[in-house]
């Protein structure tokens, strides 16, 4: 299935991208993504994120085709 | 009176004619006695001895300006505003200038004081805007909101 | 930044462009990073079925200037204020104009707040302002703050 | 001595007065100025309104020669 990403701020900087589209196997979830970030960037697993799906904040794990998913580093509003 | 406004994202500082203008423009309600008028300016701060020369904010747009959207229609809901507003700038904002505009409207003051005050807390925590403290000698830090 | 204005009355409504012209000369100081601003009113109320048109103010101006200034400065030490301003309109205000304009600012938000508040309550009790409320059969009632 | 009263909104309304400067015994007091102003105004007694001696609120009594005496009904500002 396919999956949308967004970074946003320092978790931008540090992936060097604002979105990606992957291709992924259809039970990829969260943690597979955290996964793949964790080998792929340095310094992933030490990063304090929110994760949006469809724009909502959640914990929830599971992912659909045409998901977008978004991690989203610490506010900085107002 | 409930107006919504989809965008309420501003590239660069908020000028104070922008905020005389939306205080004209809603001033014509004859049922408003009272509004509040927060602003958020850019300070110069200083981060482990350099001094911040200005915030480069970025915002997740799509979901903040829902977030926004469902924060302004609590608040209508939750205090007695006649109106609610808010707006927040996008890119390079220098110290010293105006990011972050919230702007209610109520018969009597204590809504809007009582408004004004949940709208700015709350985007604070929920709305997701990035920024990005541009440093004196051109590093940078990410700023977070406590 | 402690400023003193010796005049705090306005003959006639207040501008959005004297609004706008009050952040624009404050905004320089780049400590800010919160402003508070309130702004009166004249509300189209209703007295006895009858529709208010405007209120004429008045003051017992010398005791007013004292006290204004007594109540900026006493915020100015309570609160952690940059800068503190008040501005009330004399004469005939019609509904749906500014006749209020009270305006603080801090580092940060909380100070501004507050303080802001807290002189807008103050004001209500303590300086000699009076206001005739104008209603539409050319008679009228002096408001009373409660 | 010369005492110099001032009168704002409904009182000055009721009296059809801003100012005067009345000229009265040496120990007049508000009490004697209140009762003279209940003879002279109709429905002065009804009134609600505080005292500022010289600018300052107060509910003392005593006068001195050349003392500013306000009359202030309720406040409206804000």
């Amino acid at each position: 299935m396919e999956i949308n990403i967004k970074f946003f701020g320092k978790l931008a900087e540090l992936t060097g991208e604002n979105e990606l589209t992957l291709e992924v196997p259809d039970e990829t979830g969260i943690k597979e993504l955290e996964g793949r970030f964790t080998e792929q960037y340095a310094t992933w697993n030490l990063q304090t994120y929110l994760v949006a799906v469809n724009q909502n904040i959640t914990e929830q794990q599971a992912l659909k085709n045409g998901d977008e998913v978004a991690f989203l580093p610490p506010f900085a509003g107002g | 009176m409930k107006q919504e406004i989809k965008n309420h994202f501003i590239n660069g500082p908020i000028s104070s004619d922008f905020i005389a203008d939306a205080i004209k423009k809603h001033q014509v309600n004859t049922a408003i006695g009272a509004f509040d008028i927060f602003l958020g300016q850019v300070r110069q701060d200083e981060i482990d001895g350099k001094v911040v020369t200005g915030i480069e904010f970025s915002a997740y747009e799509e979901m903040a300006n829902k977030e926004l959207i469902k924060l302004k229609e609590e608040s209508l809901e939750k205090f007695d505003l006649i109106e609610a507003h808010i707006y927040h700038s996008l890119g390079s904002i220098p110290t010293g200038e105006v990011c972050f505009f919230v702007f209610t409207s109520s018969g009597h003051r204590p809504a809007a004081f009582a408004a004004t005050q949940h709208m700015v807390n709350e985007i604070k925590k929920r709305v997701p805007i990035f920024g990005k403290e541009m440093l004196e000698d051109n590093t940078h830090e990410w700023k977070v909101n406590r």
